[in-house]
């Protein structure tokens, strides 16, 4: 299946990107960051992700599907 | 729209012009300006980064939650992205109600919960030449290997 | 001084500017505006009559024991005396602090004291042509024969 | 004794005045609001009633002198 992954903050700089398409064989969205996270040798582990798709707040056990958008979140610091 | 997001300077004196309201005798505001200093590391200035489609959905969640939680009358926040200086306004939340009760609960309510929710990020370039993008509770993301 | 009676309009925007300072990390504000409506009359207009000089050192020993009592960096608070008309300013407290818990409890603390404690009095005139002089929980004074 | 006294809020409507001179025996500043009630029939009671004296607050056991600056105040409500 197909993804754009969005990246934020320290992900973003990581990555070297914001966006990415990617292809997976998983529909899974932890299998998934894990596959980025060893890509990119992100520092954050999952635990301290919150996941989004198609633009909205989503449960890690959200069964993703071909064309998602997907967005790994780092904590978070405004205000 | 109740929250937003904005890339140019937060203009304080005319969101609370928006408040007036004859129903309203108690307005609190909070501003959130950008410290010379943070754990000790002199801070030189910062970037927020933030993905707006989504910040600008939660922000608004955040103020409609504080409309139907508190007696207000009206409540805005406004939060900054991009390049900001020292002393500059990084967010401002502005709650007016018929009493102050409400209108201190609201506003710590929509400033807590920005803070903690809406994916913005800091990312804070210091003195020495280093940088780096925050947690919520200001500690680096890349010391702490969460 | 940091608290001190206006005779004229109070201008927010030129007190928060008095605020810029790289220490600050949040500053709240509380105004209190003229309502339309207490304890269901409409109000016209309101006087405010102070015993001045004992006001101003009353105001003046609330912000000295805010400033010891939390950790802030500044705070101000301006009390308006004379003729009001509905959505005047009546009130201005501005906190500033490194952070927002002190800066809540702080702008909470002046103005609830400043309300307890400062000789100033509110005259509500109503549209009824009737008027009275209000306690603290702003009923009247009058009719309660304390 | 001459006493200066300041009137205020609904104590200066009743009185007519916001300042007046009066004479009395007394050195005890109940006694004296009793005498000013009485005589501008005032509706509050004394123990709603803060005391100052020459531009501070004084306490009801405060000892007047004489030329002293006496001001009743009624329930504040500033704010």
């Amino acid at each position: 299946m197909n993804y754009r992954i969005l990246y934020f903050a320290s992900l973003r700089d990581a990555a070297g990107r914001d966006i990415e398409t990617v292809s997976s064989d998983s529909s899974d969205a932890r299998t998934l960051y894990a596959e980025c996270k060893r890509r990119h040798t992100f520092a954050i582990e999952a635990k301290s992700i919150r996941l989004a798709v198609n633009g909205e707040f989503a449960d890690w056990n959200r069964v993703l599907a071909d064309q998602d958008e997907i967005a790994f979140l780092p904590p978070v610091s405004g205000g | 729209m109740m929250f937003r997001l904005a890339e140019s300077p937060i203009d304080a004196a005319a969101l609370s012009a928006e408040f007036a309201n004859a129903d309203a005798g108690a307005c609190v505001t909070f501003e959130g300006w950008v410290r010379s200093t943070n754990a000790g590391k002199r801070v030189h200035r910062l970037d927020y980064q933030a993905y707006a489609s989504l910040a600008a959905n939660e922000g608004e969640k955040i103020l409609v939650e504080a409309m139907s939680t508190f007696a207000i009358v009206q409540a805005r926040c406004v939060h900054r992205v991009g390049a900001l200086a020292i002393g500059d306004m990084a967010v401002w939340v502005g709650v007016s109600a018929a009493h102050r009760d409400a209108a201190f609960a609201a506003c710590r309510f929509v400033i807590d919960e920005v803070k903690l929710r809406v994916p913005i990020w800091k990312n804070e370039h210091y003195a020495d030449g280093q940088s780096g993008w925050l947690h919520p509770d200001n500690t680096p993301v890349d010391s702490a290997k969460t």
